[in-house]
């Protein structure tokens, strides 16, 4: 084991800004990029259900 | 039926960009007179010491080279496309590819060359040595026809695109490093006394590449903007 | 000739998005669990396992994440320019959107090793940016992420967008390895040797199963967000033909 | 000779029409009719090969036109919307650089006798930036009679040409017809054509 404490670990031998600096930014962004692709997908599905209905309405009305 | 004459179809179009040149010079003289007042918005913003001039002077020449090849590039195919020109070279008897050659090589002729013969009139602003000079000249001379046939990709690649001539530099720009490092660095390695050889073969071998690939990816490019 | 035909349709029918889009479904899941499970195990190597440095002490960990990342959007621009390979040479519609599904994680891949980079060159050369050859071949290679990305976005038809970001990755694929040795070049040239980040003799073998192991988890990752954006992509352009009307998803 | 199968045209996320098959032989015009926004430009330029179509496919002598390449194109003449026509150069720079691009250089007296003929005659040394639309459209047709083709692809041919230029232009079809040529063409106003057999394709 490297560390003998938390407070140990978090210090990262003064390393703390650029290691917790590198580790967290792919961390946020490894989680920020699927929740977009979720957004996106969501977004077009509701999308394509408007469509969708809009073009039955369309069709019941002729 | 008689066979297509592909040297006449080739040298129509080399003829033929000259001659639209020479009708509008001015486009060829605004990218002539970018490259001059760039180069020489360099030592006004650095400072007058002949020495750092010196030692900024091929990668200066070099970059403001570059960009004053990016600024004819938007109109490469952009006229020939918005006339039809290029519709009628896609369905020419002659291969597309044939066309392209001739193109790029107007290009080169009226954008490239006279930077070349610029080059060692600027490159006396900065105090290069004659040899240097002619190193300048050379590696110019093999580096701006790669400039050509690489943005002519670009060009291509844009054609009709909203935003088209920003887009074109953001595209071509990436590729153009290897010429810049290679160039400037043949002018350089003979300020230093390294021998500028190696890099102008280099450079050569990358022309060499190019003007097998260019064309190529060219064409395929121009075809799918006429879809 | 028709039996060459015959297994060219099949082989299409496979690729067809019809087919496609409930297979990435049904692979997704396992992609993501892959790269949870297999980052874990890095990250616990990373921190737990692996000694610390004699020279860089503590700091030298960022090389975890820094060269995974590297790997990855290296690895991804040559994935790009096979399928782009692929929408040009048989004119595949998945293919196309495959490529366009990849270049969005390889530009973020790119970013995220220069932005590592950059964090562990401060300590270890005292400057946040250094003109070394690899750092410097990776901003090229976002710059080539950045100018596909800008010209599909460019392009209003998507078929187009597809096949002009096609020949620009051809392009771009055929270079890289130009650049990079150009880079070198240039960068021998000016400083002598450059620095190297990954000290290949002294390298424990912790650290190296480390490497591995976060590298293969961020390999799934771009797997399992590259088919979940292809499915997005799928239903934006497909919008109009029956069988995305009739999916159950969209029924519901 | 020229033969369509089944073709599909899709602008956009609109199928601008399908299952589309005609045939075009030797001595005949095929005309195009259809509203604005029909896909008849759209056809036109499927059958020169510049976009392919969504299904289907078109074959020259029996073979698909995209196998056939340079073979294919060095038998047709594509006239379309823009006329190809450079606004710097004159007429006759014009006629002959465009023959020249085409694969069929021609001689400055023959492109003077093709202009003349289509009633350019003293305006061939002008730029034609100063000409008239319905001038700058003769130089644009002067390929016509400047390359040697077996099937022309006509888009609006008629545009901007007044009554003299367009009985001109239906008596170089009929020439073009009779010689077992083939044309296929767009237009809003009927042709009055002589002796050729004038065949219709409507797009609805």
């Amino acid at each position: 084991m490297n560390w003998n404490s938390p407070a140990e670990f978090f210090a990262m031998g003064g390393y703390a800004l650029y290691v917790w600096g590198s580790f967290f930014a792919c961390a946020l962004f490894l989680t920020v990029e699927p929740l977009l692709l979720q957004q996106r997908r969501k977004h077009a599905l509701k999308q394509l259900k408007r469509e969708i209905t809009a073009r039955s309405e369309h069709e019941t009305e002729a | 039926m008689t066979q297509p004459h592909w040297s006449a179809a080739l040298l129509g179009v080399i003829r033929r960009d000259i001659l639209l040149a020479a009708r509008r010079k001015s486009d060829v003289l605004t990218t002539l007179f970018f490259f001059v007042i760039v180069v020489s918005l360099f030592p006004l913003g650095i400072g007058p010491e002949m020495d750092m001039l010196r030692e900024i002077a091929p990668g200066v020449l070099w970059v403001a080279a570059l960009l004053a090849t990016m600024l004819s590039l938007s109109r490469l195919f952009a006229a020939d496309y918005a006339d039809g020109t290029l519709e009628q070279m896609a369905l020419s008897a002659v291969p597309l590819g044939v066309l392209v050659v001739g193109k790029v090589f107007a290009h080169w002729l009226l954008s490239g060359l006279p930077l070349v013969l610029l080059a060692p009139v600027l490159g006396l602003q900065f105090d290069l040595a004659p040899r240097a000079l002619g190193v300048l000249m050379v590696a110019l001379a093999i580096g701006t026809p790669v400039l050509s046939l690489i943005g002519a990709i670009g060009a291509a690649l844009t054609l009709g695109v909203r935003g088209g001539g920003v887009l074109v530099s953001l595209l071509v720009l990436p590729l153009y490093i290897p010429v810049l490092i290679f160039g400037a660095g043949a002018v350089e390695a003979d300020i230093t006394g390294l021998g500028s050889a190696a890099h102008l073969s280099l450079l050569a071998a990358f022309l060499a590449a190019t003007a097998f690939f260019g064309p190529w990816a060219t064409t395929v490019a121009l075809r799918i903007a006429l879809e | 000739m028709s039996g060459m035909e015959n297994r060219l349709i099949n082989w299409f029918h496979f690729s067809s998005p019809q087919t496609f889009y409930p297979l990435a479904g049904k692979l997704l899941p396992w992609f993501a669990t892959l790269a949870a499970l297999l980052g874990i195990a890095g990250l616990y190597i990373a921190f737990f396992v692996a000694p610390t440095d004699a020279q860089q002490g503590e700091g030298y960990r960022i090389i975890f994440v820094h060269v995974a990342a590297s790997w990855m959007s290296m690895l991804l621009y040559v994935v790009m320019a096979f399928w782009a390979a692929l929408c040009l040479g048989f004119n595949a519609r998945l293919s196309g959107m495959m490529a366009s599904a990849i270049a969005p994680t390889g530009a973020l891949f790119a970013f995220l090793s220069l932005w590592t980079g950059a964090l562990w060159g401060k300590p270890m050369w005292g400057t946040w940016w250094v003109w070394d050859a690899r750092l410097t071949s990776e901003l090229i290679l976002l710059f080539l992420y950045l100018g596909y990305i800008a010209l599909q976005s460019a392009i209003d038809d998507p078929r187009r967008a597809d096949r002009a970001g096609a020949v620009l990755a051809i392009v771009g694929v055929i270079n890289v390895p130009i650049i990079y040795f150009s880079v070198q070049w240039w960068n021998t040239l000016h400083q002598g040797a450059s620095v190297s980040m990954t000290r290949s003799p002294s390298m424990a073998h912790t650290i190296l199963w480390g490497m591995l192991l976060m590298a293969l988890c961020f390999w799934m990752y771009a797997i399992a967000v590259v088919l979940h954006r292809v499915r997005s992509i799928i239903l934006e352009r497909e919008r109009h033909t029956g069988w995305v009307v009739a999916l159950s998803e969209v029924r519901a | 000779m020229l033969e369509a199968n089944h073709l599909e045209c899709q602008r956009g996320e609109k199928t601008l029409f399908r299952d589309l098959s005609f045939r075009l032989d030797e001595g005949v015009c095929l005309m195009v009719q259809g509203a604005n926004g029909s896909g008849k430009t759209s056809l036109l330029r499927m059958v020169c090969g510049l976009s392919m179509p969504v299904q289907g496919e078109i074959r020259w002598k029996g073979t698909p036109i995209a196998d056939l390449d340079e073979e294919y194109r060095s038998e047709l003449l594509y006239c379309g919307h823009a006329g190809a026509v450079k606004e710097d150069l004159t007429a006759l720079e014009n006629a002959r650089i465009t023959a020249a691009l085409a694969g069929q250089p021609v001689q400055e007296e023959e492109a003077r006798a093709a202009l003349r003929s289509l009633g350019l005659k003293g305006r061939e040394d002008l730029p034609t930036r100063v000409l008239s639309a319905g001038q700058k459209r003769r130089v644009a047709l002067s390929r016509l009679l400047l390359e040697k083709r077996r099937l022309w692809v006509l888009d609006e041919p008629l545009t901007a040409l007044d009554k003299a230029a367009v009985i001109n232009l239906c008596g170089l079809i009929d020439a073009h017809l009779a010689q077992g040529g083939m044309a296929m063409l767009t237009s809003h106003q009927d042709l009055p054509l002589m002796t050729g057999r004038v065949e219709h394709l409507r797009l609805d």
